[in-house]
């Protein structure tokens, strides 16, 4: 896995500014677009992970679907969700809380504790669509359909808020 | 037949309330409004059937949340709503969340802990948005927000420890070196799943939830979620000790909040709302109190289930904050004022209550594992907690004699009332069941 | 029948029903039997062959240390029934007449019910557990009574500041139920030292934690300010609960405990102090009131603290002997208050009421007897026999404390004096009052003839109560120091007629208060607040405590030793 | 094997944690900063993602294909989280002059 450091560090790095592109940038087309590129980055990271098919999901799904609605929806609001600056202070606790949480998450990843050390990485995990597949509908099925029961929940609740209307004022 | 009776008790439910759901919306545009009632209030029943005959704690979690969940689809058919249209999707909703909470009390996968919290916490902010006025929408944005942050949490978490100890399932160990990593992944599991437990510093979401969902969406995120993820912080806990001071520590933090909090209280929405923060954290403190704690978190959050239940079917149909003030020009019916009173006392703890013995269940193990500094907090919290609950009893209570002015609970209220408040009666005269039921 | 009489604290629930769905052609007839009913199962068990009847429900109560639902009937027990039975049964009587056309009549009878039938669990409590049950429901019972009526302004804060009081001795008290090791909630063998081995600080720690428990019930030292608030109740409730029975449950729970307390001597000096200066700061404040109940209140407080003071001595019989003809004398002063007060149309202002022994001659004379009892009259009445004991008691055991309690005789006669002589003997009243039924009166006897003949049941109490409480002293209708005190308070008593002849309506100190508890309840409200006011209804704020929250909670647990 | 700061983990899955930490931490930062309902929702997918590149890492890591499902899952679970959001969002910011989720609320919950 060493010799893929380079790549792996371009994608993390384009994956990063991406991201602070995202939550810096003022106009949520930017944002939107911004968002896109990240999920791009991040697929191009996965495939340096070997995981070939989660890959092709995030382009897909991810960059495909959800960002895509990002857009519309953008142009569906109010003066397209437009924004106020914000103040000193926002900015101020907003990058103390984010500073406060990469400390949390990042210590104990560098001053990794427990007896010995972690074993390493095989140098080639074989994976294939076939052993995805084994998993789905294997160890990992009962998680996997009940996304049905999540995508039955996202539908269903998209059509009713969409619709979501007062009664007439007769009552 | 084989395939079904070989899965999982909280699986065969959840395909059983999903048909279910689909058959609540198929029938939507012919039926009326009585057959979609109708078949919303048979799923629980009919999902429960495979649990019934069978044994274990597994099937147990599974029958009190179908338990809860018919409580809730029969307080659904009093609440109000947005608009009438919208009875059939929160009637599915109710359902499908319910799946969600079943999976989530019984799972060991963090997947499928995943995947059943999102799909009733997403349930439940969908129902809470289609609830009456403009209220509603904000609560339900908000908590969707803070619930979707608390879900990253919680995939970061699952993330790390899969990284960490190679493995989804909620017992595995980490590896060698990655302790660390694997510890600080099981907090963010926790710590997520939490959110369902109105848990000091993350309660806010559940919170806004209990002051203005129409009562039915209340009670089934009291009721319902709230047992769900009782459960899986439960299994959590007992796999992974470490966990548990954390969950001591919120505990308590949650109990004196909610003391403060409610005192300034002067409407139902209010108490119930931080009564809620309160008793999650008594559900934590035991939680992470050990073996004993769990089996007396078990038993208080029965107790506490079926209280809570039985105010939210007291209050049903009720819109508003509910000020004292309105309990005593507009009284409830002698029922519905005799259930509330009941409920009250019960979550007051403060004998003669379900509540109190449950209270005094938690007590022994906090001593031990907590320590006297955290359970004399947490003693004087709870005890000092009865001084809000307790304020609107005499109104009530003085309200009944003109109960005659006041508004009758509905047919579905009233099968709903008598349910769990004969679950609570019930606790009350044998404490001693329910825990047989904990073990 | 020696499994069935333990289930005595029952008898009233039929009555709680009855009143409760509205039987009987008047609101509270269905419930009057049951007192009696009570005492005649204490007073069938004191006739009997006074073996203690224990009843054991194993594991009722889950993951307790003791989880038994234990009941115990034994000579302390049946006394208090019969305490408790019959002051109630006087009480439902009075009451009657009392709450006559009051709407909600039916509610107070069912409330009353409640409360005895909580006061008796408390009393026929066999363990910790069961103890705290019947503890706290009487507390619950006050606080309802004491904000019965909703409409009169500051009852339901009274009942809050009641219930806040309570909180903390019910945390006590659980506190002790669930410290105790495995196995030990008996109450009567508590003391066993084995038993208390596990508990940091030995016998110690729960000894004090039951005196904490003892004092917020019995209003004692700085959790005294519940009491006098509680007067906002109606008076048979003043009567019944704030007088006789609830708040001298924690001397009843002393006495019951006393062996246990017996190991702590630092906690029996502490109990002895908190009952001598409450008896003496209580009767100072008896004399500062301007109401006439607050003024009996405090006078409670006083009698308390001598009940107190003397388990603080070791003499617990004495305590529970005077707790006995106290419930007699103290109900009998209320319910006189309580026939002034309803036939002045509600007025408790002791400014207005004034002259009534030609208008309300019965009670003028009552009064009288019950004042003359709390002052502790030698041989003709009760409360002398008790006080005298306490006050030998205290001159054996810590003389100082001793003397000091006797010189507060001198108070005591001073406080009596001045709300018997203000309400019945100052100038003729302008005060126009109807003339009280026989009802209302009827009642008063037996609780008078009580208070001037119960100090002759002593030595036959001692003997009975010998197991329980240990070998009494012996009871002593004449003996030096009862004159002595006989003839301070009766001096007392005098001066204050002397007092109020001169001085009026302003026959009293200057108000002074101790800010302690307004300044502890703005703290709670102010603290209140401020949590409230976090809930800002801006999700800006709610994401960034969240997160930042579960940041922090990270960090805490990484460094946690 | 030594990589940066004394660790003993490879230095590419250090990269890669460290990087999902950062991800995360940006996600948190946007959330905290920003008023418009749409880049809260954004801030929160960058959040998840975060999650699912840890998931990767670990199968990676591990060898578990296992990780590649809980992957697809958390896309699934994106998708359905964007849709509710979204409605909410539009739902409640329709008919106000300015989208922003810091409106003083009606709610003091």
């Amino acid at each position: 896995m060493a010799e893929r450091m380079v790549p792996l560090g371009i994608a993390c790095a384009v994956a990063l500014l991406t991201a602070l592109g995202v939550v810096v940038v003022r106009r949520p087309v930017h944002c939107a677009f911004l968002l896109l590129l990240h999920s791009l980055s991040l697929a191009a990271l996965y495939l340096g992970l070997s995981a070939d098919f989660v890959a092709m999901g995030q382009i897909t799904i991810y960059s495909g679907a959800i960002v895509v609605l990002f857009l519309f929806v953008v142009l569906l609001l109010p003066e397209a969700g437009r924004e106020r600056p914000a103040g000193a202070g926002r900015v101020l606790l907003a990058l103390g809380g984010g500073a406060v949480i990469l400390a949390a998450l990042l210590e104990p990843m560098l001053a990794l504790s427990g007896s010995g050390e972690p074993p390493a990485a095989p140098p080639d995990p074989g994976f294939s669509v076939a052993g995805l597949a084994r998993s789905l509908f294997g160890p990992q099925l009962v998680p996997f359909e009940l996304t049905a029961v999540l995508l039955f929940v996202a539908i269903i609740g998209g059509v009713a808020l969409w619709n979501r209307r007062p009664a007439e004022p007769s009552r | 037949m084989h395939w079904f009776l070989d899965m999982p008790h909280s699986l065969q439910a959840a395909a059983i309330l999903s048909l279910f759901a689909v058959a609540v919306l198929l029938s939507a545009p012919r039926a009326s409004v009585a057959t979609v009632h109708r078949l919303t209030l048979l799923a629980p029943i009919a999902a429960a059937l495979p649990a019934l005959f069978q044994r274990g704690p597994e099937a147990f979690a599974v029958l009190a949340v179908l338990a809860l969940a018919l409580i809730g689809a029969l307080l659904l058919c009093t609440d109000a709503l947005e608009n009438p249209i919208h009875r059939v999707e929160c009637g599915a909703l109710l359902l499908l969340g319910t799946a969600g909470a079943c999976v989530l009390a019984t799972a060991n996968n963090l997947l499928s802990i995943l995947i059943g919290f999102e799909s009733m916490s997403l349930a439940v902010a969908v129902m809470t948005g289609l609830g009456r006025g403009p209220r509603t929408l904000e609560v339900a944005f908000k908590f969707f927000a803070l619930g979707a942050a608390s879900v990253a949490t919680m995939i970061y978490g699952i993330g790390l420890v899969a990284y960490a100890a190679g493995s989804f399932e909620i017992g595995a160990a980490p590896l060698a070196g990655l302790t660390g990593l694997h510890q600080a992944g099981l907090l963010l599991i926790t710590l997520g799943i939490t959110y369902e437990l109105a848990l000091v510093p993350i309660h806010f979401g559940t919170l806004g939830v209990y002051f203005a969902a129409p009562m039915s969406f209340a009670g089934f995120a009291m009721t319902v979620s709230k047992l769900g993820a009782a459960l899986a912080v439960a299994r959590l806990a007992a796999a992974h000790p470490h966990v548990q001071p954390m969950l001591v520590g919120l505990g308590v933090l949650s109990i004196t909040w909610a003391t403060f909090g409610g005192l300034a209280q002067r409407h139902l929405r209010g108490l119930l709302a931080y009564s809620a923060v309160g008793h999650g954290g008594f559900l934590a403190l035991s939680i992470g109190c050990g073996t004993d704690g769990r089996t007396a978190a078990v038993f208080y959050a029965i107790v506490y289930v079926a209280s809570a239940a039985l105010v939210a079917a007291a209050l049903a149909g009720r819109d508003g904050d509910l000020p004292y003030a309105e309990l005593r020009t507009e009284p409830l019916g002698k029922l519905r004022t005799t259930a509330l009173v009941t409920g009250l006392l019960s979550l007051s703890g403060v004998p003669p209550s379900p509540g109190f013995w449950a209270k005094l269940a938690v007590l022994g193990p906090s001593w031990h594992v907590a320590g006297p500094l955290l359970t004399c907090i947490a003693v004087l919290g709870g005890v000092f907690g009865a001084l809000y609950y307790l304020r609107p009893v005499p109104d009530l209570i003085a309200g009944l004699r003109s109960g005659e002015r006041g508004t009758a609970a509905s047919r579905s209220a009233g099968v709903a009332i008598a349910l769990a408040g004969g679950v609570t009666v019930l606790f009350l005269v044998l404490p001693y069941l329910a825990l047989r039921l904990a073990n | 029948m020696n499994t069935l009489l333990p289930w005595a604290f029952l008898l009233t629930l039929p009555g709680l029903v009855l009143t409760a769905f509205g039987a009987g052609r008047r609101p509270g007839l269905a419930s009057v039997l049951g007192p009696w009913l009570v005492f005649a199962a204490g007073f069938a068990w004191l006739l009997g062959d006074h073996a203690p009847a224990v009843v054991r429900i194993e594991g009722w109560l889950p993951l307790l240390p003791d989880a038994a639902f234990a009941l115990r009937l034994d000579a302390l027990s049946a006394t208090m029934l019969c305490v408790v039975g019959g002051v109630s049964g006087c009480v439902y009587l009075y009451s009657l007449s009392y709450m006559r056309g009051d709407p909600g009549q039916r509610r107070f009878f069912a409330y009353l019910d409640f409360f005895v039938l909580a006061m008796n669990l408390l009393v026929l409590a066999g363990n910790l557990a069961v103890l705290v049950a019947g503890w706290a429901s009487v507390g619950l019972a006050s606080f309802l009574l004491i904000s019965f009526w909703r409409d009169k302004e500051g009852t339901l804060g009274a009942g809050l500041q009641a219930l806040a009081a309570n909180a903390i001795g019910d945390a006590a008290l659980l506190l002790a139920a669930v410290l105790v090791p495995a196995g030990a909630g008996d109450l009567t063998t508590l003391h066993e030292a084995t038993h208390l081995q596990g508990v940091a600080g030995g016998a110690g720690t729960v000894a004090l934690l039951i005196v904490v428990a003892a004092a917020a019930k019995s209003a004692q030292g700085p959790l005294y300010f519940w009491l006098p608030s509680a007067m906002a109740g109606p008076t048979p409730v003043s009567a019944l609960i704030h007088a006789a029975t609830m708040v001298a449950a924690g001397v009843y729970l002393l006495c019951r405990t006393h062996a246990l307390l017996a190991l702590a001597p630092d906690v029996l000096t502490v109990v002895a102090w908190t009952g001598v200066l409450t008896a003496v700061f209580a009767a100072f404040a008896s004399l500062q009131q301007p109401n006439y109940k607050r003024g009996l209140a405090y006078s409670t407080l006083s009698q308390l603290g001598y009940m107190f003071a003397a388990v603080g001595f070791g003499a617990p019989f004495a305590a529970f002997f005077h707790l006995f003809t106290h419930a007699a004398f103290k109900a009998l002063l209320f319910l006189v208050a309580g026939v002034v007060i309803h036939a002045a149309d509600g007025e408790e202002d002791l400014a207005r009421l004034s002259g009534l022994r030609k208008q309300l001659p019965g009670p003028a004379w009552l009064g009288l007897i019950g004042s003359l009892a709390l002052i502790g009259l030698p041989v003709v009445t009760a409360g002398a026999f008790s006080k005298d004991l306490v006050l030998e008691a205290g001159i054996e055991h810590a003389p100082p404390l001793g003397y000091l309690l006797l010189g507060s005789v001198l108070l005591t006669g001073l406080y009596t004096g001045r709300l018997w002589f203000a309400v019945f003997l100052r100038a003729d009243s302008q005060l126009h009052t109807h003339a009280p039924d026989r009802l209302l009166q009827g009642p008063l006897v037996p609780l008078a003839l009580g208070a001037v003949g119960l100090g002759w049941l002593g030595t036959a109490l001692g003997t009975v109560l010998a197991p329980a409480l240990g070998p009494a002293p012996a009871v002593h209708a004449v003996s030096g120091l009862g004159l002595v005190a006989g003839g301070l308070g009766l001096g007392g008593f005098l001066l204050a007629g002397a007092w109020v002849r001169a001085r009026g309506s302003g026959a009293r100190l200057p108000t002074l208060s101790l800010p302690w508890v307004d300044a502890a309840a703005s703290c709670a409200n102010r603290a209140a607040t401020g949590v409230a006011r976090v809930h800002s209804g801006r999700l800006g704020g709610y994401l960034f405590t969240a997160m930042v929250g579960v940041a922090v909670i990270l960090i805490v647990m990484r460094i946690r030793p | 094997m030594t990589g940066p700061l004394n660790a003993t983990v490879a230095a590419p899955e250090l990269l890669v944690l460290a990087t999902s930490a950062a991800l995360f931490a940006i996600g948190v930062t946007g959330l905290l900063l920003r008023r418009n309902p749409m880049a809260v929702l954004m801030s929160i997918e960058i959040m998840l993602n975060a999650g699912n590149l840890v998931l990767v890492l670990a199968a990676r890591a591990r060898g578990m294909v296992d990780g590649h499902t809980g992957a697809l899952l958390v896309l699934v679970l994106g998708a359905a989280e964007a849709v509710i959001g979204l409605a909410l969002a539009l739902a409640f910011f329709r008919d106000r002059p300015a989208a922003d989720v810091d409106t003083q609320g009606e709610v003091h919950g």
